[in-house]
């Protein structure tokens, strides 16, 4: 089953710190293709820490795998992930003649993914 | 006979055809058309090097082919007619004074930017910034109609002094922001945060929506004046039902961080609608 | 840099004396001089005036608030463009002009030096990267000391050497021109005191034990001590309000024979109904013109008010913040820490409004009641009173009497009535007046002595106008520009493009005084006091300009 | 101490836009690597720690090595020959490169658009609607006794914003620091920054904008529809006593992230805020800042300013500047499949553009300049290796309150500057193109 959720893009330092080695490493690349969420959500959709998700909006999807936070620090229903190469498939084009792409609070879908589904996926 | 305009080699990059215009080709041969001044991309070009030129000018254009990468299409335009058939670019009609833009097909945002007078009928969807202000202006229309049988984008009739902009479809975000005075009537569903900001004007929907907490409930009456303007749209296109003329009307005032002599009319057997759903 | 001759204009160069006589005027390796070898290249001038390079000692073109409104309007530069040639470069107008559009523009009106106003010290590397590229035109900046916070406490701790010492080291640390103050004591209240403001000189400015008299007095004497090219260049306080003439000529009564320099005190000179100080703004131009014709220690620009669009920005932040109850949509405050505020207002000037026309008459009666044309010099306050480009519009109004009487006519009466325009209305500025308001006068002021003439030895910055009977038409569009001895501007277009240099100060200081700074720097700035004075690569075609110290020589 | 050890005092942090200028290196010249950054946060640390050079060719085209003099010939070929280019970056470079930039995008006829299109641009538009009321960093550091955090995450994005400028320093008029301050932070979720705040306000998702017009409406002392505490999962009393905070404090100060900008809303939502902070000047002294990212973004808005009278997005096809974001800004004009070629200055759009976007940069070819390989640099025809700003290059970089700072280099690099490439490049182009490109036709 899927459940639309709400992805919120942003920073982290250990992003920051990562990015600063190499935006091409191994590092960088893993925690761009981490999603937090609420620990709560996760266990309804029998999720643990690392499973792998889809998440599929308006624009694309992507296959990334999860990290459980509290409710007190992430709401049930939001999602977390830092900027970079993976987030950047769901963002829309779309600038609404501002400039400026939407990548707070998209609308995503989320559903758990068959590990072996994953590998075929090359996800 | 009008004088048509076939595009033949569509631009590689944006073409800004401000020549595309009945003043400016009123009396000029179709060889003489096809010399007038485009830009392509960062390069001075000719219309001839886009378009195939037949007939005669005699104020009205007809213009064929997928138009959308080409902008500024009857901006500043005076007077005359042009019938667009197909998709057109951005900035429609821009600061247009008079006369009649019609396409059959969609539009790019800003149509009918900071426009004085005249008539614009869009046939399809509208983009962002319909009869909108440009950046930084905090007056956007100051006359004129803008009808889109379709959907738009955000920001439609921003900073409107006077005018009205009629949308068949839906309305993005923030329809009507910093209204001035004026009037938007959206048949389908608005957007979030009508009107914010706005200081006078009316903006009209048939569809429930939730409106910003400076918004305030004042009466339901049937207003005369879309007795007048709502007959005036349903004849250029738009599909404008009796119950629509006749209301009743919810009238929420606002916007009170500003002058608070704003409203927005919203139909209630559409929000009747709602509760049953 | 080759040799040119100038021959058969009639010359102005009221520095030397010469009033419209006809003569060659030779240049060579950027400098006039007496004669050149026949080979040089000849302008035939005949028809023509020649006079030195404008010089504005008053305008507001480069730096942290004239980029602010900049950004804040881009309504007011899409309607005026400045398309790029092979040579120069693109920009926009308006009233604040992109900074190349600035260096051209000036240029084209035959303007070869103009000086930044008022500069932020934080603000001085910003501002020396715009003049940078502001091409063609020399120019400086004044820096704002006037509210300074530490300067401000080695006054009331009676520091006066040290403090000479500090201001002395601040004028060098920023490569700034002249010392700028800007309504002494306000923005303390304003910043401290929930957007109070100063309103007497004898005020105790907020927490410190000081008043705006004895902050300015003691600017006029240390600046004089230091002996600088242009000692102090002041804004007085009350700029607008109703009735401020009496703080005006109380401020200029503090310079006691010293050398002090008002700015645009076109806004400093309105009275007010029996001292109701709520009532409409009354002319007081003519007791602040009779002060300076009386006073020959003090000079002043008028900051003249022109018709229409104009940008409203300033140091004076509760000014701004006034003028945003008639000014509309934008307000932009921009404080600076220790050292400064800042207002921002688009503003447009209506003949048809008692206070803007008002503005209007006593800017011209300034001019027409001034009896020494070197001392009370032309300026706009460009862009507060109106922008640069309107100067030949403003001459004309000087010039000719006709068309300053059809423009009188269709102004506000009951302003016109107020002020004293229609007695002072028969006077019409010649030629030569012209050349020293916008040029010797200013030159004279600023302490350029290479500037605003063209005796031997004199920078070769030359301007040659085709004569016309409409001064409007003339003025706005010379025939050839000449700046350092390049011939920038032939037959009306550009056919180089030079830099321009920065004329900047470095007063000698105790060394000693940066250990009395850097603590406070460490404590209460946000940038280390190393990192805080200018490098010399800000100004690669700098100027320094000697200071001659009282005692020295 | 031995030879190859060199300490550089007062040297300038660029990684943030806090611009940091009290770093202390510590330089082995021997292995040209930086070993100790006193004061430097966790992000400046890593910045510093982590810059080495990994033996990088000069140049790639077409992923074959070159040299920075065949690769200036081959992007000058590009750039001459294109009818719709973008020159867009510029926020991790020095003032003096950004300044040739623009000077590449006028001549050219191109555009020049900054990273600042997608940060902060929507707080430019706001800006250019309503104004703003700000200050300099050390204002709020000396005088704010409330500070309100809205949509952003400083301890993550910004760590030195708390220690150094806004909420623990002791200032002159707030002498004994954060218990001075009431610091206030709005956030749709907790981050490490929450800790920080004495409150913290929890909005929904895509409410700031109504949670700050009904602060508008109070502070104002207009009506206010209690549905908004659904609409935002804020209660009308959290609402009614942060806006008597803001009204009775001494100096307020909101600083914005890009919770704000980069959400449904956009510039409404930071023109929400500023004019809020506007409105509060009728009762105190209010000021509001955006928090911007890199570290000289706020460089790049002042450069493209003062050349071209807008801040981002300008268009110089026609032979003069046009300002229109969402029609001149990078993300539009690469979605729509405008732009012809690219000119990417230090930044990484393959990484953060939306895919539409990086789908049509491998289109078109691409020139870029970059210390590091990139995302960007991997799809790139021309791709310069050039030296690091503030550690190897000096200049001018902005901080975020628009305070200019001298850059103090710790070592030489083998690789040219940003400046040094861009410069080569525009003389080429010039010399093609016989000059600046004539405007196509006179001014519409």
């Amino acid at each position: 089953m899927a459940e639309i959720m709400t992805l919120i893009g942003g920073r982290s330092n250990k992003q920051g710190t990562a990015l600063c080695a190499s935006k091409l490493g191994a590092e960088y690349r893993e925690l761009c293709s981490t999603v937090e969420m609420n620990l709560e959500d996760m266990a309804r959709l029998g999720l643990t820490n690392n499973s792998k998700v889809r998440l599929r909006s308006a624009a694309g999807e992507v296959i990334v795998r999860c990290k459980g936070r509290e409710s007190k620090d992430l709401p049930p229903g939001i999602l977390f992930m830092t900027y970079g190469p993976v987030s950047s498939q769901l963002m829309a084009g779309d600038t609404a003649a501002s400039g400026m792409p939407i990548s707070k609070n998209l609308d995503v879908e989320v559903e758990p993914v068959v590990e072996t589904e994953a590998e075929t996926r090359g996800g | 006979m009008s004088l048509a305009i076939t595009l033949h080699t569509p631009p590689a990059v944006p073409l800004e055809a401000d020549a595309l215009s009945p003043a400016r080709l009123a009396g000029l041969a179709p060889d003489q058309v096809a010399r007038c001044p485009v830009v392509h991309g960062n390069q001075a070009a000719e219309l001839g090097e886009f378009f195939t030129v037949s007939g005669t000018a005699d104020g009205e254009i007809h213009l064929e082919g997928d138009l959308s990468r080409v902008k500024r299409v009857g901006a500043g335009m005076s007077g005359g007619r042009m019938v667009i058939h197909g998709p057109v670019g951005m900035h429609l009609g821009a600061g247009m004074s008079g006369g009649e833009i019609v396409v059959e097909g969609d539009a790019g945002d800003w149509v009918g930017p900071e426009m004085t007078g005249g008539r614009i009928v869009i046939r399809g969807n509208a983009g962002h910034m319909v009869g909108s202000a440009l950046r930084g202006s905090a007056i956007g229309m100051r006359g004129g109609e803008i009808v889109v049988l379709g959907s738009v984008g955000n920001e439609a009739g921003s900073g409107m002094r006077r005018g009205l902009v009629a949308v068949g479809g839906d309305a993005g975000d923030f329809a009507g922001v910093n209204l001035v005075a004026g009037t938007i009537v959206v048949l389908g569903r608005l957007g979030w945060r009508t009107g914010a900001g706005m200081k006078r004007g009316t903006i009209v929907s048939m569809q429930p929506a939730e409106l910003l907490p400076t918004f305030a409930y004042a009466c339901t009456y049937r207003p005369v004046f879309l007795r007048l303007y709502l007959p005036h749209l349903r004849r250029l296109g738009l599909p404008v039902t009796d119950e629509q003329v006749n209301g009743p009307y919810q009238r929420w005032s606002g916007d009170a961080v500003e002058l608070n002599r704003g409203e927005i009319l919203l139909l209630e057997s559409g929000l009747a609608a709602r509760q049953a759903a | 840099m080759g040799m040119l001759r100038i021959a058969g204009g009639r010359v102005y160069d009221p520095a030397n004396g010469i009033a419209g006589a006809v003569r060659e005027v030779c240049i060579r390796d950027g400098k006039i001089v007496a004669d050149v070898p026949p080979e040089a290249r000849t302008i035939d001038a005949r028809g023509m005036v020649v006079m030195p390079g404008g010089v504005d000692i008053h305008c507001h073109i480069a730096g942290p608030k004239v980029n602010l409104a900049r950004k804040v309007q881009p309504e007011d530069h899409r309607h005026d463009v400045h398309l790029r040639t092979r040579i120069t470069r693109s920009g926009t107008g308006g009233t604040v002009p992109s900074t190349f559009a600035t260096g051209y523009r000036y240029a084209a009106l035959g303007y070869t030096t103009a000086m930044e106003a008022a500069v932020t010290p934080l603000g001085a590397r910003h501002t020396l990267e715009e003049l940078h590229d502001t091409p063609v035109i020399d120019k400086g900046f004044f820096v704002l000391v006037g509210n300074n916070v530490l300067l401000y406490r080695l006054l009331q701790e009676g520091r006066t050497e040290e403090f000479r010492h500090a201001l002395a080291w601040w004028l060098g640390a920023t490569k700034a021109y002249a010392p700028k103050l800007v309504n002494p004591g306000g923005d303390e209240l304003w910043k401290g005191q929930r957007n109070a403001n100063i309103t007497k000189l004898d005020e105790k400015i907020g927490p410190f034990d000081l008043t705006p008299r004895q902050v300015i007095a003691a600017f006029i004497e240390a600046a004089n001590e230091l002996g600088l090219p242009h000692p102090v260049h002041i804004h007085c306080n009350n700029l607008g309000h109703t009735g401020n003439y009496e703080t005006t000529l109380e401020t200029m009564r503090l310079a006691e024979g010293r050398r002090a320099h008002f700015t645009h005190i076109q806004f400093h000179s309105y009275g007010s109904v029996a001292g109701k100080s709520r009532d409409n703004p009354t002319s007081r131009a003519r007791d602040i013109a009779e002060f300076v014709n009386t006073h020959p220690n003090i000079t002043a620009d008028v900051g003249a008010v022109m018709f229409g669009r104009s940008t409203s920005m300033t140091a004076d932040a509760p000014l701004a913040y006034m003028l945003r109850r008639f000014g509309g949509a934008k307000w932009v405050n921009a404080d600076t820490e220790m050292e400064s505020g800042c207002g921002i207002i688009p503003f447009t000037y209506q003949d048809r409004v008692y206070t803007n026309a008002l503005q209007w008459a006593i800017g011209l009666e300034l001019f027409l009641l001034s009896e020494d044309p070197w001392r009370m010099v032309f300026s706009t306050d460009h862009p507060n009173g109106g922008s640069f480009m309107t100067y030949p519009r403003l001459i004309r109004l000087l010039m000719d009497r006709e068309y300053r009487k059809e423009q009188m006519s269709r102004v506000n009466q009951k302003a016109l009535d107020q002020s004293g325009l229609r007695d002072c209305q028969e006077r019409e500025y010649t030629l030569n007046e012209i050349a020293i308001i916008t040029r010797a006068g200013p030159a004279r002021i600023l302490g350029l002595t290479e500037k605003g003439q063209l005796g031997v030895g004199a920078d070769a910055d030359v301007t040659i106008y085709e004569e016309d009977a409409d001064k409007e038409k003339m003025f706005a569009a010379p025939r050839y520009v000449i700046k350092g001895g390049e011939l920038v501007i032939e037959d009306h277009e550009f056919r180089t493009e030079v830099a321009g240099r920065v004329y900047h100060v470095a007063p000698g200081y105790d060394p000693g005084i940066e250990r009395v700074l850097e603590p406070f720097f460490e404590d209460y700035y946000t940038i280390r006091f190393a990192n805080y004075p200018v490098a010399d690569r800000y100004a690669p075609h700098a100027r320094v300009v000697p200071t001659a110290p009282a005692g020295a020589s | 101490m031995s030879e190859a050890v060199r300490v550089v005092p007062d040297a300038t942090c660029t990684f943030c836009g806090c611009v940091c200028d009290d770093m202390v290196l510590t330089v082995d010249l021997e292995h040209k690597r930086i070993t100790k950054a006193e004061n430097a946060c966790i992000l400046g640390k890593a910045w510093f720690k982590e810059h080495s050079h990994e033996d990088r060719p000069f140049a790639l085209i077409g992923g074959r090595e070159a040299t920075t003099e065949e690769a200036v010939e081959e992007a000058a070929r590009i750039l001459a020959g294109a009818r719709f280019p973008v020159v867009y970056g510029l926020s991790d470079t020095t003032c003096e490169a950004q300044r040739v930039a623009v000077a590449i995008a006028d001549m050219i006829g191109g555009t020049v658009d900054t990273t600042t299109s997608v940060c902060h641009g929507p707080s430019g538009i706001a800006f250019q609607g309503v104004g703003e009321s700000t200050a300099s960093l050390g204002e709020i550091k000396n005088r704010a006794d409330l500070i309100v955090f809205w949509g952003g995450n400083p301890a993550e994005a910004h760590p030195r914003l708390f220690t150094r400028y806004a909420v623990t320093p002791k200032g002159m008029y707030v002498p004994n620091g954060k218990k001075d301050r009431t610091v206030v932070l709005v956030d749709v979720r907790r981050t490490l920054s929450t800790p920080v705040a004495d409150i913290f306000i929890q909005v929904k998702p895509r409410s700031d904008f109504e949670v700050l017009w009904a602060l508008r409406a109070l502070v104002k002392g207009r009506p206010v529809d209690p549905a908004v505490e659904q609409r935002t999962g804020v209660k009308l009393e959290v609402l009614q006593d942060l806006a008597h905070r803001m009204k009775t404090c001494r100096f307020g100060a909101l600083l914005f992230g890009m919770g704000l900008t980069m959400n449904r809303g956009r510039h409404f939502n930071s023109g929400a805020l500023l004019a809020l902070a506007t409105d509060l000047n009728e009762f105190t002294h209010f000021v509001a800042k955006p928090v911007r990212g890199h570290g000289n973004v706020t460089g790049a808005d002042n450069v493209v300013s003062w050349q071209t009278g807008f801040p981002f997005g300008v268009n110089f096809s026609r032979g003069y500047p046009r300002f229109n974001p969402g029609e001149f800004t990078t993300v539009d004009l690469l979605v729509r499949g405008e732009a012809d070629a690219a000119l990417i200055i230090a930044s990484d759009p393959a990484s953060n553009f939306p895919k539409a976007a990086i789908e049509h940069l491998k289109r078109i070819p691409v020139i870029t300049l970059d210390p590091k390989a990139t995302p960007t640099s991997q799809l790139a025809r021309v791709a310069f290796t050039t030296a690091t700003y503030g550690i190897n290059v000096a200049g001018t970089v902005y901080r975020m309150d628009d305070v200019p700072i001298t850059l103090r280099p710790a070592f030489e690099s083998p690789y040219p500057s940003d400046e040094q490439v861009l410069t080569a490049i525009r003389d080429r182009v010039r010399s093609l193109l016989g000059g600046n490109r004539l405007p196509p036709v006179p001014a519409a």
